[in-house]
């Protein structure tokens, strides 16, 4: 969607078909890297686990295709739930069927796509039992909802995705001096300081890549 | 249509047992079995869908409907992915049964252990609950 | 004579971890060798001399000497006859090891992944044994 | 050995490879028996554990004619330790250990007998952390040794093998109605009660084994 069609139309399941697809590629491409950065203060297996959830999403595109954005939301969380494996499973599928159940029959315009990330993000922190500051994908996902909150209706599609990018990878880069106190890095203690949360990284990939879809100029 | 013998009201809680390790889960059911008998449905799951160590939501779902029991069903889990799995398994569960299924803050092993032993005494859902997570450690 | 090459005295603690059934002990294994890699000595056996569920002195003492370090060993059990049977392990070591080998009071295997943690950031056994001992459970 | 055998020459190795035959004999007849008993409050085990320990203490049958009464009797400890395989093995295992170093070179007399057999008690309490009223094998040995101290030096062999053995059987019996606190039965909590705990019933075949091989008249 350009901000002028959501505005008015709408997203449409094209836009997000086309976004699904670069977020897949995205992941597939980094799997290296996150399974990296999860080995440092992990178990090793977040690009794995990743991988796998969103190459089950790419495989329910004909599905999806058929579907309303809503739906289509709905789609993607319960397919990640099924088959990412690892915490981040739920915590991504919990955040997609947030968004999904936020849509509540409107069309989906800027506005309502802030509500939904802050809906979705609501429910990675009661699913997760976390909050900002514990070194998690939270790092990544609450600035980027702030930022696209504040956007506002009518913001510029280059403007938005400079912005969104950069709050995204302020976020990531934020976790790397901070000490986990959830999930597997926090077994560390001090020794996860130092290091980038791989599910913080994993969700600036995905804003990325979901950016470029929306607003990248067509080729 | 084969009718179900409806479970009578008194069965035994039944456990679940989620590792991320295959193996864990089925030696902890070996040793569970071994105190208990078939005097409870004991069911266990371990592995990501591709079978790596991990956790998986269908399997965890799976698991609770083989030890489903009506007077409930506690879970063990190791550490945090198993737990939110599971989370995730007990709330996609249909309405009437999501109220029946805990998870024990204990440890995988030793809590199966204690659940078990626990639950084959016909001890209640909350009891049963409360005997693993009563445990000091080990 | 092959000289050994003596070991550097900043060595990481070993961990062994000893289960009833063998099938806990690898798959515990499994799982901290996916945390830790091999920055650490570890070594697991389950089973009694028999392979049946239970344990075995002399297969603790082997898997203490396969994890051995100069820095010590931190034991991981997971019932009543485990402990019984390792701290007899223990007694039977040489004098001067004897004292470098300490049980975990803390369940099996998230002990175990709380211990190599631990010891793979170069932790004083004691340490170590903190580290598993503080979990609360699961 | 005959009472006053024992009090001249003290207990032969031939007497006491008499009483290991014996208590071999009693636990592989009795196996299922304890496992039985195993079964209804711990794992099941206890007639399989007992029957590999004591046959591979037959299997040291010849090594222990070779040795002195103390020496054989450090042979049955290890190899307990090394082939029982539960909570059993270290336990009986340091009860032998300890009623060896307890001969401190001397013949072994009854109340040498006594003396070893209160160590070996001192050495299951250590090891088990435990003490009489656990519902645990202590319920049988610690009124044995009782008995067996207050029988003397001087003891006829028939009223002693009559004392020890009414010690051990109602040792073994007064387990029935405690509720266990060590060992795999204490998970059990108030359903322990009612049942013989395996340890003290091995205990008491054990004790009533070697009573017949040192005191019965010869057939
Ligand atoms: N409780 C939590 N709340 C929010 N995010 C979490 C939580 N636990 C884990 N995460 C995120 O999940 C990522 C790890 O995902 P992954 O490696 O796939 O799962 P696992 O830890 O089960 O192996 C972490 O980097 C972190 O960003
Ligand atoms: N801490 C203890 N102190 C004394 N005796 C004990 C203790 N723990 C167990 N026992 C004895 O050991 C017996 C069980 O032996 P066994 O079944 O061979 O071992 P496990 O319990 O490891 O399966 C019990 O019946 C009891 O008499
Ligand atoms: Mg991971
Ligand atoms: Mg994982
Ligand atoms: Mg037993
Ligand atoms: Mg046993």
């Amino acid at each position: 969607m350009s901000s002028t069609d959501a505005a008015q139309t709408g997203l449409t399941i094209e836009a997000l078909t086309k976004a699904i697809d670069a977020v897949v590629a995205t992941i597939v491409d980094h799997a290296s890297e996150l399974t990296d950065l999860d080995m440092a203060i992990g178990d090793g297996d977040h690009g794995l686990n990743m991988k796998r959830g969103f190459e089950a999403v790419r495989g329910a595109a004909a599905k999806i295709a058929a579907q309303t954005p809503a739906d289509a939301l709905k789609t993607i969380g319960t397919t990640l739930i099924m088959t990412v494996g690892g915490a981040s499973g739920p915590l991504y599928g919990s955040l997609f069927l947030a968004m999904s159940k936020a849509v509540a029959d409107r069309p989906i315009d800027l506005v309502v796509a802030a509500e939904m990330l802050e809906a979705g993000i609501q429910a990675v922190q009661s699913r997760g039992k976390s909050h900002a500051g514990e070194k998690t994908m939270l790092e990544t996902l609450i600035p980027v909802g702030a930022a696209l909150t504040a956007a506002g209706p009518a913001a510029d599609p280059a403007a938005l995705t400079a912005a969104l990018k950069a709050a995204a990878a302020a976020g990531a880069a934020s976790t790397v001096p901070l000490r986990a106190s959830k999930g597997r890095a926090s077994f560390l203690g001090e020794r996860s300081i130092g290091h980038m949360d791989p599910g913080a990284r994993s969700s600036e990939l995905m804003v990325g890549a979901v950016c470029d879809a929306f607003f990248a100029p067509a080729p | 249509m084969t009718k179900k013998t409806p479970a009578k009201p008194t069965a035994n809680v039944g456990i679940v047992i989620v590792s991320h390790s295959p193996d864990v889960a089925r030696g902890a059911a070996d040793m569970v079995r071994q105190m208990v008998g078939t005097s409870i449905p004991l069911a266990h799951c371990g592995g990501d869908p591709d079978g790596g160590l991990g956790t998986s939501v269908p399997a965890i779902m799976a698991a609770i409907e083989a030890a489903w029991s009506p007077s409930g069903v506690a879970i063990l889990v190791d550490l945090g992915g198993a737990e939110t799995n599971s989370e995730m398994a007990i709330e996609m569960l249909d309405d009437d049964r999501r109220d029946l299924v805990v998870i024990c803050n204990a440890p995988v092993v030793e809590g199966a252990i204690m659940a078990a032993t626990e639950a084959s005494g016909g001890a209640r859902l909350a009891e049963v609950k409360a005997a693993a997570e009563e445990l000091s450690p080990a």
